[in-house]
């Protein structure tokens, strides 16, 4: 195994925090004219917006920690699908609303924790960043929070998918919480979060709105990994291919 | 409609005599029937474009070229989206439900602007649409920042400041390509071939053949005529395309010294009778679009609506149980 | 205008002619895996197969005419949405059954007509190409009446589905008797088929499934037009984007 | 089951000789209803094997690099199907349904190779499979062309001819690779670690583990046991790979003189167990796929039902008619 530096793992860092932010923002963006509601329209627009602002920054960040003269959108557009090392409850495809509303709540739980954490990091660029965004988190998950009730308190419809799509997504939370060596090797010197250190809390709060809206917490006995080490869905490599295609077709062009 | 009595022709002729000073004309205010009628037509028509304009530049969204570009054109298409909102509103405080606007959209009785049946097709083209679509939207809309209806009027004011924003970003984007590889002028150019005609048209027939112009003038609900706010359009976007180095696809469009504006070609009329009777390139899958968006969200509103119901109940039980429990005391 | 050499009418004929091929063939294979029976997915494969063969033939041809160095791959993959002259009827998305299997039928009663004129035609490769390939448009065509027939006449969801994509496709059919330029300055030399020449023998034979099948023929009204000249459908370009991804991504390279 | 009478105990032994003798068993054939339940077990299985087995390689026809390529991977996932409808067919003569079968394989009961519920990641996937999966299924199902069953051994027979042309498709491909660009190496590389211990899998646990091996060779529905079907596979294909270049990912393996054979390392049989569980990467998926497509079909399958239903009718009735005008003339 080649030894990686410091500098490689705080590259390696902020750019799963970027891929993170972008699959993800690139995946609600599709909900733009697509809403149950005009609101919602706009509402989701506006937590894609933050992803995809977050993004900017942490590829821009990493573009500067790399210092090889790749730019934010190199790094964005311009590697295959093994290089993306987000976590795979990001790049799922939007499903319907119920589906997109529980992974929110799974994700918007998480950001918040990690966020709170990461506005202590001794790094100051990620603790800037952080605390930019720590609030649109607050945010995120007053709105998926209220939705996962209302809908798995609703009708007998929107219960059935608010549970059917926990189901479907619940394998895919346990990789929040284990992190990668990039991670853990910035612990030390108080530069990354360590998110194991999130899972009670993680736990605490999706159980109480899973309760509240009257859903059952699924079995745990199911869990996929591999985000963190670029082995994705199916569903990642057409997502990539449409969201790369300009920087494919028309390679080093300012836009 | 026709049998008006004394009173509300005498109503009818002191609303008139508020229009001509004009004074605003609010939600709780006397209108006529056909005022409000034709106010409906126009601002749910004027919403749904909004609405149905999202399409055509959305589907850029998950393919812009850059981060910046991506989150330009994201926050743009939420803003048209949101100018649907407002104007939903005021068209709301007329009576009417959005639902019902909604509904009068699907059948085909609603219209929307017949530009955005046009497919976007290149990158080129939502840089295109934000300069030339925006920009004739804008000049249309500030004149009717001082349309007779109040919630209308100050509706538009907070579109146009928008608007305007957006005609520049768009500008900008197509200044990049202007600027850019031989491959991104052609893209540009192409876009701007393409665009520039629909964008003509957006202002509707000539003054004489416009079917609801003449009263719409009278009670101030349009400001200006098709035909001149046309004119203002060519003549503000001719010395932008020059600048850029893109040629307008018209021969014959040149200046006039005389007239001091632009002289330019015939639309083609038949073309923009053809689009907005239904048959042009996307309007069915506009409206199939919108459709299936709303139906998919049918079980989610309906949610909504159970779900507020139970928390009205919860309210009552306990407000019960709290009075069971005076009694009991 | 500029000029069009003979030579390049050629080539822009039999370019358009091999993306008509390839722009189906790409849609119809989508169906593996997803079709209402297994055996309808080794159908429907069959039938891609074929289209994409056909494109094949057409792109090596087109590649051979333009003499520039471009393969059969460069043209097939490394255009942009609006170099692409495929007819609109065959890029639009595959949709359910119904909607394939409509489509199917009016561009199957098109091609085997189609195929059976430049049989004919004085370009021998052209017309070794259409000999190749008219007895694949017969057998398509005995596919696709059966089941237009089928379906219509099946339950009243089957009809109903059936007549809507009908009614939904039945506008992007009249450009396909309007040919282009390239197609016009051929016709006098025998090289292309006048499409023109088609139109009342497809009508005769479409009616006729049409009145078998129970349907009812759609509204001539509505006509959408511009394949030829490069002006697609919205839908074109995230299929593009899939379609090219590889090429796009790996410039250069043999696979 | 225990409770066999005199007869059938004759009726097996009997069995068991012609088995023994190498004869085959037709459908029409006595046989135990343990030989039949096991066989429909088996088969089917295989059968399901082969129908999502489409998905992996079938996400990769739409973006196959070159037509050659596209037309080969969509030639080659076809056959997989073919393969499918000859198996169910197979299964059939044991007096199961297809539909039967289908509603097993969407309740879970059936299960289908579990190498098939890892995710295709690459273009190197694709060549990778092709090369080890369709080479480990041949190596299987070279046996099975001896099994005992008839319909089940002939099916094999044509199903080999065109693996093995597929294992040739999926290692020219590799190669294609292998020779190709530092990027395309890589890509090779990687797909080769992904895929190589989920191919030792294929052939199941060690013989002692077994849950119906014995049994299963016994009445010759299984020729050889496990562990010599995998050792077979992994001496023919590390020299396959030796010969590309490229590396397996097994620090263990070795060739072992005295034996004539590779060792190799241990496969991690809790990831296998995992998968084969229902917890794999892409079970949920593969599944959800073949039920969405199946329900897709629901009406489709419905309205040919009527279709022919009436067809039927009508027929009756033009005989009918043909009767009444005999008896009428």
């Amino acid at each position: 195994m080649t030894k990686i530096s410091g500098n490689e793992h705080l590259f390696r860092y902020v750019l799963a925090l970027a891929d993170d932010a972008l699959v993800l923002g690139q995946n609600l963006s599709e909900w733009c004219s697509r809403g149950p509601y005009l609101e919602e329209d706009l509402a989701l627009a506006n937590v894609a917006l933050d992803y995809l602002g977050r993004a900017r920054m942490f590829f821009e960040y990493a573009a500067q920690i790399e210092d090889k003269g790749r730019t934010e959108d190199d790094l964005a557009f311009l590697r295959d699908s093994r290089e993306y090392r987000n976590y795979l409850l990001h790049e799922l495809p939007r499903g319907d609303f119920a589906y997109t509303m529980a992974r929110q709540l799974m994700v918007d739980v998480f950001s918040l924790e990690y966020l709170k954490a990461l506005c202590k990091s001794t790094d100051e660029t990620l603790s800037a960043i952080a605390q930019r965004t720590v609030k649109e988190s607050e945010y995120h998950l007053r709105r998926s929070r209220t939705w996962v009730v209302r809908l798995g308190d609703g009708t007998e419809e929107s219960h059935t998918r608010m549970q059917k799509a926990f189901d479907d997504l619940w394998g895919y939370s346990h990789e929040l919480f284990e992190g990668d060596d990039s991670e853990r090797a910035l612990v030390a010197e108080g530069i990354s979060v360590d998110s194991s250190t999130i899972r009670n809390e993680w736990d605490r709060v999706v159980n109480e709105v899973l309760s509240e809206a009257t859903l059952k917490r699924p079995d745990e006995g199911w869990a996929i990994r591999g985000g963190r080490n670029g082995i994705h869905t199916e569903s990642f490599g057409p997502m990539l291919a449409e969201m790369q295609y300009m920087q494919r077709a028309y390679p080093g062009l300012e836009w | 409609m026709s049998n008006f009595n004394c009173d509300s022709t005498e109503l009818e002729r002191r609303f008139q005599l508020r229009v001509d000073e004009e004074q605003r004309i609010e939600p709780k205010d006397w209108m006529p029937e056909k005022y409000r009628a034709n106010l409906i037509r126009q601002i749910s028509q004027h919403a749904h474009s909004e609405v149905i304009g999202m399409q055509p530049e959305g589907c850029w969204i998950t393919r812009a070229p850059t981060l910046h570009r991506k989150i330009v054109l994201l926050a743009k298409v939420q803003d048209e989206g949101g100018h649907g909102l407002y104007l939903y509103s005021a068209a709301e405080t007329l009576g009417v439900s959005r639902e019902e606007l909604i509904d009068r959209l699907h059948s085909g009785s609603a219209k929307y602007a017949s530009i955005f049946n046009y497919p976007s097709l290149t990158w080129a083209d939502v840089g295109i649409i934000g300069w030339l679509v925006d920009g004739a939207a804008i000049v249309n809309q500030i004149t009717l920042q001082r349309t007779s209806y109040g919630p209308y009027a100050r509706a538009m004011v907070r579109v146009c400041k928008e608007e305007s924003f957006h005609q520049r970003q768009g500008y900008q984007s197509v200044m990049a390509l202007a600027r850019g590889s031989d491959e991104q002028k052609a893209m540009a150019q192409d876009a701007l071939d393409r665009w520039w005609w629909p964008s003509l048209m957006m202002f509707g027939p000539h003054d004489g053949e416009s079917a609801h112009s003449a009263q719409s003038m009278k009670w101030k609900i349009k400001r200006e005529s098709n035909d001149s706010l046309r004119q203002r359009f060519v003549d503000q976007t001719v010395p932008q395309a020059e600048y850029l180095g893109l040629r307008i696809p018209d021969s014959k469009l040149r200046w006039n010294e005389e007239r001091g504006h632009y002289d330019f070609g015939e639309i083609n009329w038949e073309e923009f009778e053809n689009v907005i009777s239904g048959n042009g390139p996307c309007n069915r899958q506009r409206l199939a679009h919108h459709v299936q968006a709303h139906q998919d969200g049918d079980w989610v509103r309906e949610a909504v609506r159970a779900y507020d119901r139970k928390q009205l109940d919860r309210v009552g039980a306990t407000e019960a149980a709290g009075n069971r429990k005076k009694h009991a005391a």
